[in-house]
């Protein structure tokens, strides 16, 4: 499995964004996901709808490793915009593959790299009678070059194609076509490259799903029984709510044509997340997704929710900040807002899965998180995990029925012989009971507000009744500590160094560990799955002299609340800062915890 | 029941329930605010009109105005959010139980200053709300200044005179689509109560624009928002009344005298007409404000009502059973739902 | 001057909003701070506008400590609905002080405490004619008591009423009237007390200002050249604009009654951080004024104003958090939000004045900092500190001319050439040049925006120039550090424990430090000014085993961010949290620090 | 200048300009998207109405539409600020420098949904600015979600109907005491650019709602915006011509044909009546704009004008020298005063 020449590859392909590439590199994608192949996608988009430049990263990797891989092998240069500095991206010896229709402009030419022309526009010109298909025909000729090239069978292409286009003969022909006058115009010039060979694997991939993060956390979101989602579009966490659009109905509607479910785009945040917090105050599981911006406009809503606790759950699918900062390019740089948002004093909860099962499981969770706690929780993503086509094992049924907390019924309500304190700590945990409005008994109803409140919800401004609510708000906190999703401590703890990841910087983590470790250093690591973090954090603070946590921001936001978590082991903690935007490379892990060797 | 009621009894209504039982805490507002009056406009209509208080969901935004749904209604939830988010805040609340009695009170800064965007898509998508808001023209509970619904050339107690135009909240709702509105004067509970009473029933948004004065900071000469002020310049299109109990309407009536509006829950509006204008008439409802607007005077009654505007809930579809009372059989797809995605999810 | 039975005295008056008691309150106020004794002021007031439980507390200390004392040696109780707790707060041997119009209720009596009756309102009944002014004057007879017993002359009365009500004879003497009226009933009845007398200070409080906190950043801010004030009230901020509305007028109107300034009362917070951020763009010194959920609001538009680098200042008047909370309460819970405000990585300048003098110079400077850093400036205040009375020594003229930083003008453009380049680091020190929309050169121009951008201010979204800018925004914020205004360090540095204390919290850090030091327990103390700390700070922390860091609110706030600044130091910064919403007292702080003993 | 041009030097225009100083940086939007005929509108105007580019600022929030500003007028400041909130930055902007004349370019999505609170207080103000909206009707950067001014019955690509009556911005600007209001189309560059010419020389707000077809994502059969139904659905109220210069205007017209209103800052609209409607009558353009609404059809050009409403900047009392302008000589008291001011606060 680890012979270098076998299923080690990547596979750059520049192109326009509009232009018809995001078909073509699909089938690419699939067809070595279908040759068994372990493998993943990264695109990199702009912030446009058609015409400027997209790279798309496929990377095939027998070992199974899916982080963006620090060089690229191969390259097919469809946008000659940027074809200058795509040349300079390509590792010493790799592969350029451009549109020899016309003659490579010489000033792209390096000595360290080798070139194979295919004269794609030429071929579909000759051979797709729709004029307006070529273009977008164009792109899927490289596929065929590529498959000729690396060894991908036809006939998983054909497969792939009919996988993908099935109710459309007509499109598979003429893909196929485009396919095969790539394919054959390779072999016919006895075009070769030393790189390696993609082979395919038998069985491999076998019970593997391939989807995207904010595929996953719709579906979580559906298993989790959402029924109220209000949102307002952004990049990118949009496509997280329009999957739920897509899918719900099937699950949620009536013979007579009536839905289980209301989803709202909203006006904008201020009101999506304050549509949530009626909704979660009805006593429906309700949510919003959003990305930084709107983040920054739900602070007053947030805090309104932490204050008056009510249920809410936001996936937060990060982009590149700080403001409009890039929108289609990737970051963990909202930790704070989350973990802290709004004004006065608060902590919340913070899910953070960091593939497409845990992006499953933790969506469905947050759900029961929030009402148990009865507060925001958010369900930390980012434009890598949320955006990006992600192989993994199936995602797994809901292992525990619907907690709804302490929410009492009518029959309860009697049962506990008519008395209700909405905001009593009866059970020392700091978590009160609830009641929903409709519920028909007559003391059931309370009066919530955002303003200081004592146990029965009545205004007040009474200085020890206030710093006892602000102090059971933080032993509420503190319950969580134990409830939230536990760390996964990848590594044993050694006496060694340690080290931290979370969500999409765990996988190429993983890689660089590997890496360290073939080079004699090998470090212990611990997978961080919430806020906030537990005793199990705290012991391999405690086990390790120096933890080198992984963050995808510039300021080391998470390191901000361990530190202050921790403060004995503050001066352990040495932040690995990756803030450029593109998802995390292995090679940029191991450069920087060898620097800060 | 056909026993006789016992001597010094107050009297009930269709639940079996007394006017106290429509009460809520004390008020902590200004002796003499437009606000409570409203209040009691309220308790008043929610007790003639046989309103639940277990369905009633009291919601309010910040300001003085926003303290209200503290005083009606003990017995009903209540939820007292943030400034000017109550229209959004009300809106999830429909679409998790859409068989709730949602009262909104808003303050003119509430909705027209920082709320305003929220406020008008809310009604855009006519949820089922009956929202009032309480008119003052100034930021009450920070002390006076100048809300968006402040007259041109209005003053200040201290200070200058508001260079901008009010807003007409009403036109505005209309614009954007409002079923039902309607103006009054917190001083006429005469007028407003079977407003209030026929908004409870109507299915969509019911927009209350009720001018309320301020008699801290908005009451004296100069200012429009002033109770002499507004009782000079009242100008109403009707004498109103409002039959819960559909029996008892007598069949015959005075078309040209009045007007009779099927609400769609229950009851029936009458309009004894002092102006001729069917609040059906959309143009001419966009008239008259237009009239009222030239002459600096408030136009009150029931300006506008569409009875027939799908609400929110049923735009969305929204099953019988509130969203809010499903469970995890009518919510969560079964194991083998996800057996099929993950299958359709490989190759 | 330590004679505890002189000029030590904190008397409680309740009574209810609305009422007409400020202005009896301030009258005592005054009067003793016309004595020359040094005293302080604290208005508990509720969030409503009539009819609500009020207390004012105002303090007589020779010694000159100013911050709310712990006990309360005298409480005026004119409030019957608070009447029985507010006879619990007076310490035993204290003083209550009623209107024995009516009997006083049985269930108040403590046999701990004294208690001295003045029929206040029989007294009006009786000699005030107009009946709508008795509710009001009737107030105004308890300090006419207070006066006889604690020996306040007349005179000074008389003078204080002069002053207060200048132009109003007939105000003046009915207040007279009423003050001699509780004056006379108490010298005839023979009352007598022995907490301690009051006893004027020859030239005492001379040179004294008093003032609030609001008033003198109202002050500062128009030292400072402010041009544009968007705002939307808030408690407790409002009166800081309002006094700028009050006074800016008078130095900024031209002849033809044209305003050298502009303030509008925007419709939302959304709007007037964006005015502001239009108004800096386009080169007036511009600011915004506002509490806890307006600072919320404005999370997206600060996010803006750091990417795109205008100038810009926040004046934040902290209230009681989280939500709407306690919006008449005091508490410094809005730190994270300002320091670290918006989505993504940012980091803000933050001022943090404690006591009159400091806010007026900080209030000016703010515009200063915010064009020489090209960023948001935030000016951290407390209800405490803007809205309540205190004394100090007079505003001192600003001793540096107007600092509008890298701001290129015509010729500046033509000296260098017409070259400009918006976001180039030119100095190395993070912060660009800048030019103003209107200048009158060719090369003037640039396009801003909150999304990825490089040197030109043109849109990118290369991951290196990225990086860079992140990089450069951080730099400039490094820079800052040394710019800011440095800590000032009370005590040198001994080798024991220390303090660390900012805003509010300093004036009773002040005399919790005295008192320890009394009881040997010496603590150096340094008064934090504003972030980011500088190495100052750091040696402060170097030097101390175990420091007291004293916050007004939860979480420790100010401690997560020293933390994370010095983790080396982390374990040794102990949080000493207070956060009822009561001003601070030196009290709490001692018991806090022998707490963590 | 009397010396002949010299061939095949392109025509200058007042200011010695030529169309290509107009022009800003190449457009990434779509091939054939509705904004890009606009901008090629704006260059026009400002060329043809010689506005210095060194006066102008552009400002939009966020959107497919508002990067149309980097797309004209590479020599003038431009700031592409956050989504909804540029009426507000622009009132700042206002504030700092009223003698700029700035350019507002802002989607549907932009004004009327996330935007619409800030952009009636704008219009409240009467600030002077051209507030251009390229009403597609859709969310184009986010890939086609149906924006509050969607038409009720209109479908999106893949997807459902819009529910919800669309939101006539000019009907709402109107209401909120806009001065200047016309709705056109970018495919009519022959009435759009005559119109942004008078905008730019208003002064007050100028809201101008130009249909915009989205080629991407709303331009398909179904669609009320698509380019099909624009120009299928339009209604001219007029043809219009401005004239930059007085002295070019002939003294007589003919008035049952032409209305002809001069513009505050220069130069004067003439419209030749195709509808009878004088755009300064505000009875009659809310009239029309009713009739357009029940006819579900686009009326276009010039629906209200009032050029004698004072603007924010003379509401503000702002002086001649723009305050970014002022210096510590006019701005910080003197030593002096502030002695005076501490005395004040002693006793
Ligand atoms: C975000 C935010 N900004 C400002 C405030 C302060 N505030 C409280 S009430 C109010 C205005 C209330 O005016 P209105 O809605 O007219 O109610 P009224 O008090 O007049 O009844 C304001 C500005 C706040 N609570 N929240
Ligand atoms: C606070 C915030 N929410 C959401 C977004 C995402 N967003 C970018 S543009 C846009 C809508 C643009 O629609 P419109 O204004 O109609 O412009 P168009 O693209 O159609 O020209 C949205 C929702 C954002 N940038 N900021
Ligand atoms: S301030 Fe005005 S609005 Fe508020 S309670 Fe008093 S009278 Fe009513
Ligand atoms: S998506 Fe639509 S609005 Fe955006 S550039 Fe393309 S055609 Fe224009
Ligand atoms: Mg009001
Ligand atoms: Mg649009």
């Amino acid at each position: 499995m680890s012979d270098p020449a076998i299923n080690d590859i990547n596979i750059c392909i520049a192109t326009e964004n509009g232009s018809g590439s995001a078909s073509a590199n699909n089938i690419l994608f699939k067809s070595i996901f279908k040759m068994g192949i372990p493998c993943s996608a990264k695109n990199l988009f702009p912030s446009n709808i058609q015409g400027l430049p997209t790279w798309y990263q496929v990377r095939a990797s027998g070992r199974g490793y899916l982080g963006r891989k620090d060089v690229i092998d191969v390259m097919v240069i469809f946008n000659e915009t940027t074809a200058h500095e795509d040349v300079d991206k390509v590792r010493p010896g790799g592969l350029v593959i451009y549109d020899d229709s016309k003659p490579l402009p010489r000033e792209l030419i390096r000595d360290s790299l080798k070139y194979l022309g295919v004269p794609a526009w030429n071929l579909v010109k000759d051979n797709v009678k729709v004029t307006q298909l070529r273009a977008k025909q164009r792109n899927i000729v490289y596929v065929g070059a590529i498959a000729q090239l690396f060894g991908i069978p036809l006939d998983i292409l054909k497969d792939v194609l009919a996988d993908t286009f099935g109710d459309k003969p007509a499109v598979i022909d003429s893909n196929y076509l485009c396919i095969q006058l790539g394919y054959d115009h390779m072999e016919s010039s006895g075009a070769t490259q030393e790189l390696g060979r993609l082979v395919a694997v038998p069985e491999g991939n076998k019970d593997t799903i391939m989807t995207e993060g904010n595929t996953a956390a719709a579906l979580g979101a559906i298993f989790g029984g959402v029924t109220v989602v209000a949102w307002y579009p952004i990049t990118p966490s949009s496509s997280l709510v329009e999957e739920i659009i897509a899918r719900i109905g099937k699950f949620r509607t009536d013979n007579n044509d009536k839905h289980r479910f209301a989803i709202v785009q909203a006006e904008d945040e201020l009101a999506s997340v304050s549509m949530v917090i009626g909704a979660g105050f009805c006593g429906a599981r309700a949510m919003t997704s959003t990305s930084g911006p709107g983040l920054s406009l739900m602070q007053e809503g947030i805090g309104l929710a932490y204050f008056t606790e009510v249920p809410s759950v936001f996936f937060i699918v990060q982009r590149g900040g700080p403001s409009t900062g890039l929108p289609t390019r990737t970051q963990q740089a909202d930790i704070t807002l989350m973990h802290q948002g709004s004004h006065g004093d608060t902590r919340h909860l913070v899910l953070i899965p960091h593939d497409n099962p845990s992006v499953f499981e933790l969506s469905w969770k947050a759900f029961d998180y929030a009402e148990r706690f009865q507060c925001p929780v958010f369900v930390m993503m980012d434009l890598d995990l949320g955006m990006n086509m992600g192989i993994s094992a199936p995602l797994a049924y809901p292992d525990q029925p619907f907690d709804r907390g302490k929410v009492l019924s009518r029959e309860q309500l009697e049962a506990q012989g008519g008395t209700f304190k909405r905001y009593l700590d009866i059970d020392g945990d700091g978590i009160p009971q609830r009641t929903i409005p409709g519920t028909d008994h007559p003391a059931a109803a309370y009066f919530a507000r955002g303003s200081g409140h004592d146990v029965d919800a009545s205004y007040t401004e009474d200085n020890q009744v206030y710093k006892a609510l602000l102090d059971r708000l933080r032993k509420k906190y503190e319950t969580a500590r134990d409830f939230v999703p536990r760390p996964l401590i990848a590594n044993g703890a050694g006496n060694g160094d340690g080290v931290i990841s979370f969500g999409s910087s765990y996988t190429p983590t993983c890689e660089a560990l590997d890496r360290l470790r073939e080079e004699a250093r090998p470090l212990d690591h611990l997978l961080l799955r919430a806020l906030p973090v537990n005793g199990e954090v705290q012991q391999f603070l405690a086990d390790h002299e120096r933890i080198f946590l992984v963050e995808q921001n510039r300021d080391g936001q998470m390191a901000q609340i361990l530190r202050d978590d921790f403060p004995r082991y503050a001066a352990r903690i040495h932040p690995v800062l990756i803030y450029d935007g593109l998802p995390v490379t292995a090679g940029e892990i191991v450069n920087l915890i060898k620097g800060g060797n | 029941m056909s026993e006789p009621a016992v001597q010094m009894q107050a009297p009930a209504n269709g639940l079996h329930l007394i006017k106290k039982d429509y009460e809520g805490a004390q008020s902590t507002l200004c002796k003499g605010c437009g606000h409570d009056a409203i209040t009691a406009s309220i308790v008043t209509a929610a007790y003639e009109a046989s309103v639940d208080p277990k369905r009633v969901l009291k919601l309010s935004g910040i300001g003085c105005s926003a303290k209200t749904t503290n005083y009606f209604m003990n017995q009903s939830f209540g939820f007292n959010g943030i400034h000017g988010r109550m229209a959004a805040m009300a809106t999830g609340t429909g679409l998790a139980n859409h068989t709730l009695i949602p009262i909104g009170v808003s303050g003119d800064g509430d909705t027209a200053s920082i709320g305003l965007g929220n406020f008008a898509h809310m009604v855009r998508r006519n949820l089922r709300i009956t929202y009032i808001i309480e008119n003052n023209g100034v930021y009450g509970l920070t002390k006076g200044q100048f809300s968006a619904m402040a007259d041109r050339g209005s003053r200040l107690r201290k200070g200058g005179a508001n260079p901008w135009e009010a807003m007409d909240i009403i036109s505005l709702s209309l614009l954007m689509g409002a079923t039902f509105l309607a103006r009054s004067f917190s001083g006429d509970r005469k007028q407003l109560t079977p407003l209030i009473e026929a908004a409870f029933n109507h299915k969509g948004t019911a927009v209350l624009d009720v001018l309320s004065p301020c008699v801290t900071f908005n009451d004296h000469e100069g200012s429009t928002k002033s109770l002499k002020h507004i009782r000079a310049n009242r100008d109403a299109l009707h004498d109103i009344d409002f039959i819960p109990d559909f029996d008892q309407v007598d069949v015959d009536y005075d078309e040209g005298k009045e007007i009779r509006v099927r609400m769609h829950e229950a009851g029936m509006i009458t309009l004894h007409k002092i102006k001729d204008h069917d609040p059906r008439d959309r143009g001419r409802a966009i008239q008259l404000l237009e009239e009222a607007r030239g002459n600096n005077t408030f136009l009150t009654g029931l300006i506008y009502i569409d009875e027939n505007m799908p609400d929110f809930a049923e735009v969305e579809q929204l099953p019988e059973i509130p969203l809010a009372f499903l469970g995890e059989e009518e919510l969560r797809p079964s194991r083998q739902d996800l057996d099929q995605i993950n299958a359709s999810l490989m190759l």
